[in-house]
């Protein structure tokens, strides 16, 4: 894989984090790789249509979420960002139930998470980061938005309408692109004019700060201060997290026909897992102990979410007409008759 | 405005028959439709704090049309702000306050502009009440100064309501008068359904005379209702913005033949009145439905299939359709060669009269 | 494609019923709507120096459907290229091209990606050749996988044809069958004119035997033809795309009631072919439309307005619209209960037969 | 008016122009200024609707308009660019068809003009010139598009994304912003995040260039070299040319309700007409002699564009239907023979 030499936007260096941080969000990530995992399986078992697995992210959603206060923040997210959503305390039953196709914007409760519905528009949601992050100073809160999207969503007018609203409006917001080097079968090279998303924030003047998106703490560290700064009234933050998209775009996709598997096995020693715990050990913050006991732990929550969510039931036909109006709708009434006549 | 429409002008009356000047001449104490929204929106923003208002040069200038005129001053730039030029980041933005609990009015400064908001209105605004199972609040009201008949430059002439009416989980309203336009766009703005709010520009300057009582003591119709504006019972004319008064002056010339044309104003496009429309029709035997849009997949065919489905038995003759024809909005001299005339709805009329 | 929906994916199945599924299951010497339509391109850019494929992922990886499969191979990465994620600026792309003498076919990846790219589609593609008075050529073909019915993510079900025949300038095109669709999309690149060309996703994996001779040796119709895909005297089924196979499947199962209906596959879906439709209604004198797009303002009105127009008086019922109701596409489970069914399709057909 | 300091982006010094070329620019600028003075003078009498000034705007216009090859190179203007249409050699009385409201594209011919349709969409033509480069670089052709554009429209997500694609696609296309410090009511600071539009180029690895826009050598010579890069390959250049307007938005428009008259009479000293009047002079480059066959001609030259556009006959009704499409399209036949009968 080509190194990239990230242009203007200052590296962002990491402090390390505290152990016993740095212990729960390890679990958190491993958690994240075992639902992952199980939800690979799930596909292949034809239980979800389709998959998209964040395998190799881990460190870029949990590190970043993690420095999210999960009473006064709200994060919106594209498709993506399964460990965002299990930092958040989001149910993740409820959040994979998207992927089983239950409902498009999953089951769990978007406005009691602090996660906004999942949203399948690249570029879509990062405008509606900056309205609420908005709406948190116009109220005289101390709320962030945190807006996730990649490296392909920064192609997108609406991102750029989304940054400069921001800027303009001093908007109390994060926009954190997760880079994972691939939009598809679309490499940085021929998405990203210039090589770098984070040296767009200069020209919104906004701060912009690259991290190794694979070094949890690195991750963390950056968006902590990014948040700082958005609370106190310092305006947005672009940060751009340099990760990789270990697997396929999706488990319908099929990399060999767009990359070098050579690029796919260099990965693994990059591997923010295995690296988040080479960094416990050095610091002689987790022991053989934590390791067995987490990985025993975290395999079974990860398997109660797989039970739950296989065993989640259908949402009932009427749900296809309960949830689009708040006021009544007679065309609605009416045509829900005919589903209960002629479908149901 | 793009780039040289606005409020006020002289062509604004170009396109107006002269029946439909006579009518605008009215003695004083009276307001426009354009005084009427403004106070709408007034009201709504003190009487509750969570309503907003923001969009193109809706502040400081007051609108393009001065629809907004003194909100900033008298609410503040908290809640009465302009944005950079930028259609689908304000809806989006309308999308994240509304998400965080409040109640945006934003502004689309011409109908052909909302086009590049169509992604965020249609996969955003529209949805993300079902897609959240109802948790996320949308009480959006999106105002569109909206139709032809004011000379403009290209783009400031289109009809957005079939597009609007097509999608799922919106709301569609136009008013056709100042009294009407005031209550319709306080509903519109009170309810907790995101709404296409599309004003008829040619009839901002409209005037109609303030009821005892002010503006709130005007009649208030309930939501969704269509309503006669002219009783008949030789035909119906079905219209919505601009076109109820090219209708209602078509209905005073085929009056002097002694053809009595009822006339139904639609006000809310989507969800439509459909019932008392067809009610109308199956009455007069007879209906016309006319709209500025092009004719193809306009929202006539939707009007004319709803009467068609319910009273099929009671129509003498097919629902007809005049419109705009299938071209793109033309300029000056050729927009009154576009826009359904006065004559247009009678040989509809006489074509009906005689199928 | 986003996130997860792709070529050959078991679940494109899953929608079909079982009648349809029987017809997929054909011999070998067959092909594929997408393998057609990859032949089509093919053969389009061989003919025409000046035609180029571009959009998201339809390069190196031959498109989320591999519909351009082997096509960068063949013809170059210069006129088959990947463009970044960017709907609005893959079409203005396209405007500048084809203003400078290219013949561009781009691809919008899913239907619910083409809401982004509606301005430049609408105000710029659609208008250019009028706004220069004919001297801007703008030969576009814009492909969309389309419609629903493959249990895909939110924004890959979206039903087009409404939004798009309203807009004056653009021609739009839906082919329902694999040899169709090879003349209906060559036909579309090579007339001069914009179209939006609307591929049934659900249909790609349909197979038909290759005639002898080849795909070009498979009947062609003129541009703007309807076809009557099965001959009928009870009623007419009128449908596009994904629902022709299931007004097929519908026409089987009231045939064994010794009901024969008449099945019209539109193909061109503005302009349209009222005039033949009309006819076949009025022959039959009972007309069912059928769409999966949701009901208000879907094309459905536009063709029942058409067909009403032209012979209200052979008419015995109304026409009758079977279509996906005014809810915002769904998930899995819900979809085949969103989408029109062969049940109502007979339940209209019933109702119009028992008028 | 506050004085802004351009950030990152390198101000551009000029050189001063050969004598002859600035005389024949001069020319120019006077020309347009004067049909412009014309044009407003036919709103006011109610032959044109309304109009937009492009008053300050000469030198910003002239002076990149002339660098272009009129042979090879093709311009895409949003709706203020008559002095870049007069340079260009469009026919004025078609152009100015326009704002008399009889064909919104104007009644030129923009493809034989190289100068492509006026078009009321900010933001919306720039995609288009990405486009038309592109389309030389594939043919082999050295032919450079130029994208004019505002401050106010720099803030749409098509901007962004014809920059983005400009930029990975190597598309010979120059970006002139014209930042006239106004977008209708909103001023730059309300306007653009950051205060510069050149100092995006930088994020898009391009080239970006902040000019004194009133400065007329200094325009030329940064457009001339930008099209030099874009010809030989080097890609986009962004060229945002700081200038002012000197008048209302447009005629319809009360700039008393948002600007301060003080800015107004301030700008008097910057009139690009005075200051290359001056420069002509202080380079002995023209006498009074020249200046005043200039005005006399000039203003004839505008006389006779005044008189041809107010004389211009309006546009037959069958012209709504002729342009539509290029193919038979009998819906279209079947609604023109309705307009015979009930319109005509
Ligand atoms: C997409 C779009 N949105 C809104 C408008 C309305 N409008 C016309 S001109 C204008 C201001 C444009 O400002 P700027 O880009 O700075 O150009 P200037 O008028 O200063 O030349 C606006 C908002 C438009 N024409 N197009
Ligand atoms: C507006 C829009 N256009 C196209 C797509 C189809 N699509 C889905 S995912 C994807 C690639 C996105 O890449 P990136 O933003 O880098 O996110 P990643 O998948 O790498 O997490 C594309 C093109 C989409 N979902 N939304
Ligand atoms: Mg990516
Ligand atoms: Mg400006």
């Amino acid at each position: 894989m080509p190194t990239r030499e990230p242009p203007d936007p200052r590296p962002h260096r990491a402090r390390p984090l505290p152990p016993d941080l740095a212990r729960r969000l390890y679990r958190l990530m491993l958690t994240a790789r075992m639902i992952d995992t199980e939800a690979v399986a799930l596909q292949r078992q034809g239980v979800f249509p389709a998959y998209v697995s964040l395998r190799g992210q881990e460190a870029a959603q949990v590190g970043s979420a993690a420095a999210m206060d999960p009473e006064r923040d709200f994060a919106f997210p594209t498709y993506r960002e399964l460990a965002v959503a299990l930092t958040l305390g989001v149910d993740m039953v409820g959040y994979l139930a998207s992927h089983r196709a239950l409902w498009h914007g999953g089951l769990y409760d978007p406005m009691a998470s602090r996660f906004a519905p999942i949203n399948a528009v690249v570029g879509g949601p990062v405008p509606h980061a900056v309205g609420w992050a908005l709406g948190e100073r116009l109220a005289g809160r101390t709320g962030v938005a945190v807006s996730y999207f990649g490296d392909g969503a920064s192609s997108e007018g609406d991102v750029h309408e989304a940054m400069n609203l921001a800027g303009v409006l001093t908007a109390p917001v994060v926009f954190v692109c997760q880079n994972n080097r691939w939009a598809l079968s679309v490499p940085n090279e021929r998405q990203i004019a210039g090589g770098s998303v984070a040296a767009r924030a200069a020209g919104y003047g906004m701060a912009g700060v690259t991290v190794d998106g694979d070094d949890l703490a690195a991750v963390h560290d950056a968006t902590r201060a990014a948040l700082e700064r958005a609370r106190s009234g310092g305006g947005p933050t672009l940060i751009e997290a340099l990760t990789y998209r270990a697997g396929p775009h999706s488990t319908s996709d099929d990399t060999s026909r767009y990359r070098d598997p050579a690029e796919e096995r260099a990965w693994a020693d990059r591997d923010p897992l295995v690296r988040t715990r080479a960094a416990l050990e050095a610091a002689g913050a987790a022991d053989a102990a934590f390791f067995a006991a987490a990985e025993a732990e975290c395999r079974a929550e990860a398997e109660r979410i797989r039970d739950g969510v296989s065993a989640a039931p259908e949402p009932p036909g009427t749900d296809l007409f309960d949830h689009v109006f708040r006021e009544p709708a007679p065309h609605l009434a009416a045509q829900r008759r005919v589903w209960e006549e002629e479908v149901r | 405005m793009s780039p040289t429409a606005t409020a006020g002008t002289a062509a604004a009356a170009t396109a107006a028959t002269a029946a439909e000047r006579g009518r605008a001449a009215a003695p004083p104490a009276h307001l426009t439709m354009r005084d009427a929204l403004n106070r709408a929106l007034d009201t709504a923003l003190a009487e509750d704090p969570a309503t907003l208002v923001f969009g193109e040069d809706v502040g400081r200038l007051g609108g393009v049309f001065r629809v907004t005129d003194g909100l900033q001053r008298r609410h503040g730039a908290d809640r009465v702000f302009d944005t950079p030029i930028a259609e689908s980041g304000i809806v989006g933005l309308a999308v994240g306050l509304a998400m965080n609990g409040w109640r945006p009015v934003p502004e689309i400064q011409f109908d052909g502009f909302a086009y590049p908001a169509v992604d965020q209105i249609v996969n955003q605004m529209a949805r993300m009440h079902y897609r959240s199972r109802g948790t996320a609040p949308m009480p959006i009201t999106l105002r569109v100064p909206s139709f032809g008949g004011i000379q403009a430059p290209e783009h400031h002439g289109e009809s957005l309501e079939a597009l609007f009416a097509h999608v799922p989980g919106l709301r569609v309203a136009a008013p056709a008068d100042p009294l009407d336009a005031y209550h319709l766009l306080l509903q519109s703005i009170r309810g907790d359904d995101p709404v296409v709010f599309l004003e008829p520009k040619s009839r901002y300057w409209d005037r109609a005379p303030l009821p005892e009582g002010g503006l709130a003591a005007a009649p208030e119709l309930p939501v969704g209702a269509s309503r006669v504006v002219r009783p008949g019972r030789h035909a119906t004319l079905v219209a919505w913005g601009a076109m109820v008064r090219r209708c209602l002056a078509a209905a005073d010339l085929a009056a002097e033949d002694g053809v009595e044309l009822e006339v139904v104003d639609l006000r809310w496009l989507k969800p439509l009145d459909a019932d008392a429309v067809a009610a109308s029709a199956a009455r007069t035997r007879r209906a016309v439905v006319v709209h500025e849009a092009p004719l193809t997949a306009g929202l006539g065919g939707e009007v004319a299939a709803l009467v068609t489905e319910r009273a099929f038995r009671d129509l003498a003759a097919p629902v007809q359709r005049v419109t705009g024809f299938d071209v793109p909005y033309p300029a000056g001299p050729l927009e009154p060669q576009y826009l359904p005339t006065v004559d247009r709805i009678l040989f509809a009329v006489q074509r009906t009269l005689e199928y």
